[in-house]
């Protein structure tokens, strides 16, 4: 199934998992909520995840060069999230995207917007009668060295990323969860300011985690199988060994296309 | 020596648990309980913030937590009003957390057990109906008031060599975030509890201070080393230390080390009898100190969750397959629905489909126990009692469906020709044809669904008057009709007809047109759907028509201006015939609905006018000449 | 002499101002309060049961009852139980009753005003819950026990003329039930109140006792003559009477009068010093003493109301327009909807609108955020806490707009080709088929509205298995598709198609044929209602088509068979070129889901089959010869 | 209005009701429920109501003589139910009326026959304990003269007719309620029995009543404009005058024909 068509049951799934935290332990297996426990993979190995992955820059800061990863994946018939059917019977399909541009970005809407208004001032709420002078406490604004790593300080945000099984589409599924330099969480607008905008919006959704109660923006699996396929059979083609096992950094190096930004752990040698 | 502060992070899941568990399991009780949050090792991120989070998992006595990921022991307290939040004593308070732990140091418990040298305290406030958490992290350090010191920071590896941090990176234990290393005469590592550094050999080499911390910056320590600095003063009265803030993730010592060493000098606190000076509670962003609080509405509000869905996925259909599709346009279009039948339901779900948010009903009827399973906005209770008002009841069950929908329902009856208007009623029927005027004015959209062909005069003469696109939909037995109403404009093009274009009598005559009548009028039930949603398809066709309801009749064939295809000015379609069938048909210059002399009649003489139109039947074929065709 | 009974006869605004009265008014409290009913007089309707109504007027204390109602003056009790009702003590009750008539009498005040001597009284326990009113009337009647005769009855008209009868019309007013009159000796009348009677002149000619009769019977009187001629006897001792039925609708005095005279001969009861005994509890239509009881539930519980609407509707569409409409066919007929989506919603709405009673929705999905605004049977409040499961949802909602429905929900995983099933899945998976083929086999059309096109695979291959009526509908971005499957019969003609039959791969290959994904695909929001409506439409012409499910395909043009038109096979339509057209495509004897040698290996080896099927994407391309075709 | 088109204004069907009332007082006026008085009627004549009527035979025991009373109204467009559109753009019409057989009478359904069966046994509450005989009373059954009139009793039902003024059409609209011999509320079906069966479910719908909570029978006003317009043109065709305050005697000339043994009152003399 694997080889064949770029798709995972359970069982590899679990197995590829195991070996994901084994070589990354910043990655582990999460239970997830009791009430959303899925029957075809074990209570304590529902989904993966591994938290505070830094995200430095936006991806709009990023050069076209991080793009190349890709190649791989660029076929007869134009990328891996272009739709097409075989099928003479189907109505209608998923056209070929054009090219949306940077300026297609959602505005940030009033709701979004509005967010702030909302907040009381907290002003209200300060006591500066507590405590004195820290001769000890380095501020946070204090102590870079440089404007550069200023900016990476204000500019810092980390993710939450977990990987869940797609019963449907028989894949990984990706998802993401943000917090700004504050800890603040990303709104909407905000996170998909860290995927590739080819990728924006066409693919990417705001859904419920299937085993959290929060909703997370989520890579839509819908071409995983067919994009796995491809870098599979490039690698074999190039005469390495592919093992089921290690689908899931496959597929993590695969979703590093879509979020080339966020630096979750994933490295390892393909031959490992 | 500046040690950076950690920032109090907790994770959005944290707050949910926070409220279940408050729902569920502490209900009223406000006692302090333990958790365990864990701060992340800065890895690749050099420059960040370190952080101490909180998660779902705190709840959980003994997380485990992935490599990285330390874990801290620290306590909740959730208090049950903003007023308990507000005057919770925080410097009493910040004095007992330190007090704790010059206790632990003197007893000598934090050497054995260093995770004592650095709890935190989290006090909350959930307001949960607004989902609305107010939140103080404290992370208590003793004072060192003066004579702490250090040089500047060394690379581990320039000081150890490469199997000497393996050696550490295999020790490392996150249960133990303070030790001591030896380096022995033949450069093997010894390793010891904080409390055992005195055994350490005479003879060693070097003695180093290891304080797993999250800082990342090149030249300061993190947080974590304060009170590890001050126990081993007060506990063992040294003055020098070299300590390492050791920042590698375990497995991955094989990395390039980010671990930094400094050369620490200190006062000897070992005859201080009294517990030091305590800080420990977070500044604000601001860098006041106050609480934080954050909104989690757009994450955890159900409300803010539909809009988002709802949003996202039109915003879908424009980025997967049309870009050029006006979303906004759209969703921002003015919708007034005369009539909230089965037409007017279905009209409006379609409506919905598309992202309109405005959706303006207006219906003189109740709610009947026939009327539910054919009008798709009614149910079963809006028809007792007597019946609710449809118009009413429909925009209701809009915000139902949708909460953020601007719907309202207006119980108006329009006025016809032919049904004349007594000196009792005048008043009252005058009102509403200003109540009618201002709402089809106040729209960008008129849409024609009542259930008579002759309700239709008036809004057809009142939106021919403000330009109105206009949208018209009736049905028969088994067909239907589907039309847009031409619009007045410059344009040079031959304008399209209305409603009433096609007539030879004026809509008064209301013994011989009374055919679409709810009561007397039974259609097939899949007709309101289809007529229903050609008319909605129609209006977004139009809206992205550069000349939108002045765009010329378009028939199958033609090539489409707009993204969304033809614009043709009637679909007429037959269910026992499986037929669909485009029509033309252009302004009648005698029509009594949109002709100019019935236009500008009434924006003379208004009221007075309609009166007459209602009150008699052939006035209107007399005004626009169609008497002398006859 | 025998003397009529009453019928206590509630009207049922009586039994609707009851239960406002006792909700609103009276609640818990229990006294007994007066009420005013009436007694028809008979008029045309001779030979009919005299009657005393009651209605919502009767709780005024003044009503205006029309011409020919006469009013009656009785105590209404309302117990707050069926327990009080059973155990108040009647016999007790009627001795009192009575006892106030004979001191009415001896008082004179019932001479005075005879309404005091025909009062009535009534028991009621209304069960609000159940639109259940038990009731039970009594009117009081004092008995004479022997001795109580009277001659044939002769015709009012026949001893006075004319201008007496229109002069006793005049003076007739329904709050005076009885009174004298004298024909004195110049043929002049002289009217008197009861107590007056000894006032009448000794020479006049005759006097008459008048008693306002709503007895129509020729041969008797009615029962309110009864105390009047106790209370005459008792008061003035007489023993011979002529006393006069009186039945005429005063201002009709003109027409033809049906007032009767009887001779009476009674006993002196002058000398009596103890009350009668009383008689007056109605006996039942049995003739049982026993209350009765009315049940409104059919006409005041909202939920029967709306059972007859609904029916009625459907009824007004085969009396008014299509005698030959067979809906109680149609209403009969169980649909089983494969997905629960925007398809299914809609299906299931139109299947409402033409009175289809068991719908049954099988889905696997909760209802998230997105979906309320395109599918037409969930809100808002479905999504939350994680969403309700569809189809029990949407289940819900049917019976929610009409509680009749039969509708059921079933959360079922459809398996699919190409979706290979572990050992640990297997029993759940084989269970799912199991379930599914038996609802397939229960049921008699099966929708597939499912969102992809592997999961239309089973279900096909189950419906081709049972010979089930299959309709189809399937929606791109801006067009859709109807069709109904072909069924295997005995019919010479050629077998129409499946979805599958154009199909030269399995439906396996998962990846491409994918299009249908409910959240890769967005599709415009009319399209759904579209190909909703058509695919129910089709089903009811089918319905209508003699030959159902094995009708052959009819194009436009033909001539329909089916009183509702033409049953295509297909038909495709397209919203940007404003287009339907139907198809034809006969059955593929190489089909993966339709074709013979798929469904005999289904029937022989069942899950086995189906699992080499999920698991293998080319196994049913071998199976059916495609392979060897490519 | 009147003699043109057959409509009625508020005002105009308050006199005519004041007209009735007055020449055949077994009509009143009645307020109806306070919640539900229209402000175009007087508060105290809300709608025109006559209780009690006798209906002593179902119209199918009636012959076909009657109908000569509509004999007036049949005009070239077959009768005055069936529609008929002088206007090409309507699309769809009310088709004339085929005949309607009496099988067509609807079955009386499940949900009807059920009522009985939920009623409890009232034998359980019978008390035959309470008073004696009694000498003086007349059974129901007793007392008829002949076999005939004991079958009116027990087909003698009652009507309550009432008539409201439909704003929508401009004419009076007829309400009915009836009782069975015991005094028990019709049912649908049995009031379909006293309706002319060529009118019986083509105009006859039940409805609430729009002044009293319960809910009623009603002749759908649809056609009866045209019908009275008919029977006026044909008044004065044959040179008789007609005032608008007739109009409801007409009417329920008129309305007869629909409820043929439903023996109201209406009698009057035209030229009264
Ligand atoms: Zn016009
Ligand atoms: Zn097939």
């Amino acid at each position: 199934q694997f080889l064949k068509k770029g798709v995972l049951t359970p069982e590899e799934f679990v197995a590829a998992g195991d070996f994901l935290v084994f070589k990354c332990p910043t990655w582990s297996w999460s239970a997830g909520e009791p009430s959303k426990v899925r029957q075809n993979l074990p209570p304590n190995k529902q989904f993966l995840i591994t938290k505070n992955v830094p995200c430095l820059r936006r991806t709009r800061m990023l050069e076209a060069s991080i793009r190349e990863e890709l190649q791989m994946e660029e076929g007869e018939d134009g990328g891996w999230v272009a739709a097409q059917s075989s099928d003479p019977s189907v109505i209608a399909d998923i056209p070929d995207i054009s090219g949306v541009s940077l300026e297609d970005v959602p505005s940030t809407s009033q709701a979004a917007g509005g967010d702030d208004d909302e907040i009381p001032d907290m002003d209200d709420y300060s006591e500066d009668g507590i405590a004195g002078d820290d001769p000890s406490e380095l501020r946070p604004s204090q102590g870079s060295t440089s404007q550069i790593e200023e900016d990476n300080i204000q500019k810092t945000r980390t993710y939450d990323l977990s990987i869940s099984y797609d019963k449907y589409y028989q894949t990984p599924r990706v998802w993401l969860y943000g917090y700004d330099e504050h800890g603040k969480p990303l709104k909407p607008e905000q996170t998909f300011e860290d995927i590739s905008q080819d990728h924006a919006h066409k693919t990417v959704t705001i859904e419920a985690h299937p085993h959290l109660s929060a909703q997370h923006a989520s890579i839509h699996p819908c071409r995983h199988a067919a994009v796995m396929k491809k870098i599979v059979d490039h690698l074999v083609e190039s005469g390495r060994e592919v093992r089921p096992d290690q689908y899931i950094f496959l597929f993590l190096k695969f979703i590093s296309s879509v979020i080339p930004t966020i630096e979750y752990d994933y490295t390892m040698q393909m031959d490992g | 020596m500046q040690f950076q502060t950690l920032l109090g992070s907790p994770e959005s899941t944290f707050w949910s648990s926070l409220a279940s568990f408050k729902l569920n399991v502490q209900k009223l009780d406000n006692t302090p309980i333990p958790i365990v949050g864990y701060t992340p090792l800065s890895g690749r991120a050099s420059g960040a913030q370190s952080r101490l989070c909180v998660a779902a998992e705190s709840f959980d006595q003994t997380p485990s937590y992935a490599a990285g990921l330390i874990p801290s022991l620290g306590t909740l307290h959730n208090v049950n009003t903003i007023e308990d939040f507000k005057k919770t004593d925080k410097q009493h308070l910040l004095q007992a957390l330190g007090e704790k732990i010059w206790n632990d140091i003197t007893s000598g418990d934090a050497l054995s057990d260093p995770r004592l040298l650095n709890p935190f305290y989290l006090l909350t406030f959930a307001d949960l109906k607004k989902y609305q958490h107010y939140f103080w992290f404290c992370f208590p350090a003793l004072v060192i008031e003066s004579g702490l010191t250090s040089s500047d920071a060394s690379k581990l590896s320039s000081i150890m060599n490469p199997d000497q941090l393996e050696q550490i990176g295999q020790y490392v234990s996150p249960d133990v975030p303070a030790f001591v290393v030896s380096v022995n005469q033949d450069d093997s590592l010894g390793f010891y509890k904080l409390g055992d550094m005195l055994l350490i050999p005479r003879d060693a080499k070097e003695k180093y201070v290891f304080v797993i911390d999250p800082c990342s910056l090149p030249t300061n320590a993190g947080w974590l080393m304060r009170n590890v600095l001050v126990a081993l003063s007060k506990k063992f009265g040294v003055t020098n230390l070299k300590v390492v803030s050791y920042r590698d993730i375990p497995y991955k010592a094989a990395e390039e080390s980010r671990s930094v060493v400094f050369d620490v000098t200190l006062p000897n606190l070992k005859e201080l009898d009294v517990c030091p000076r305590v800080v420990g509670w977070e500044k604000n962003s601001q860098g006041k100190m106050a609480p934080r609080m954050i909104d989690l509405g757009r994450q955890m509000d159900p409300k803010r969750l539909a809009e988002d869905a709802v949003d996202l996925n039109l915003k879908l259909m424009r980025w997967r397959l049309l870009p050029e599709l006006q979303v906004e346009k759209v969703a921002g279009t003015k919708c007034l629905l005369l009539g909230s039948g089965t037409l007017g339901c279905n009209v409006a779900r379609c409506l919905m489909g598309w992202g309109v948010r405005t959706i303006t009903f207006v219906d003189y009827g109740k709610v009947s126990f026939s009327n539910p399973v054919r009008q798709s906005l009614f149910e079963f209770t809006d028809c007792c009692d007597g019946g609710k008002s449809k118009a009413i009841a429909a925009a209701e069950k809009l915000k139902a469906i949708f909460p953020d929908m601007k719907s309202t329902g207006h119980e108006l009856c329009i006025p016809m020709p032919g049904h004349p208007v007594s000196e009792a009623e005048s008043k009252k029927v005058s009102e509403d044809v200003t109540r009618l005027e201002e709402l089809i004015a106040t729209h960008d959209v008129v849409f024609l669904l009542t259930d008579t062909r002759e309700s239709r005069w008036l809004p057809t003469l009142l939106s021919t008057k403000h330009k109105k696109m206009t949208i018209n939909s009736a049905l028969g037995f088994d067909s239907y009709m589907v039309m847009r109403h031409g619009r007045k404009s410059e344009a040079a093009q031959q304008r399209l007809g209305c409603y009433f274009c096609n007539d030879v009598v004026a809509p008064s005559d209301s013994l011989s047109d009374r055919t679409l009548d709810q009561q007397c009028t039974v259609t097939r039930p899949g007709l309101s759907m289809i007529a229903s949603a050609l008319a909605v398809e129609l209006m977004v066709a139009l809206l992205h028509h550069p000349l939108g309801a002045d765009a010329a009749c378009e028939t199958p064939g033609s090539n489409p201006v707009s993204v969304l295809g033809l614009v043709p000015h009637q679909l007429r379609g037959n269910l026992a015939s499986a037929t669909m069938m485009p029509l033309t048909g252009y302004a009648f210059d005698k029509c009594t609905a949109c002709s100019d002399v019935v236009v500008q009649e009434y924006s003379q003489n208004e009221f007075e006018f309609l009166r007459r139109a209602f009150d008699s039947p052939t006035f209107l074929e007399d005004l626009t000449g169609l008497t002398a065709l006859k």
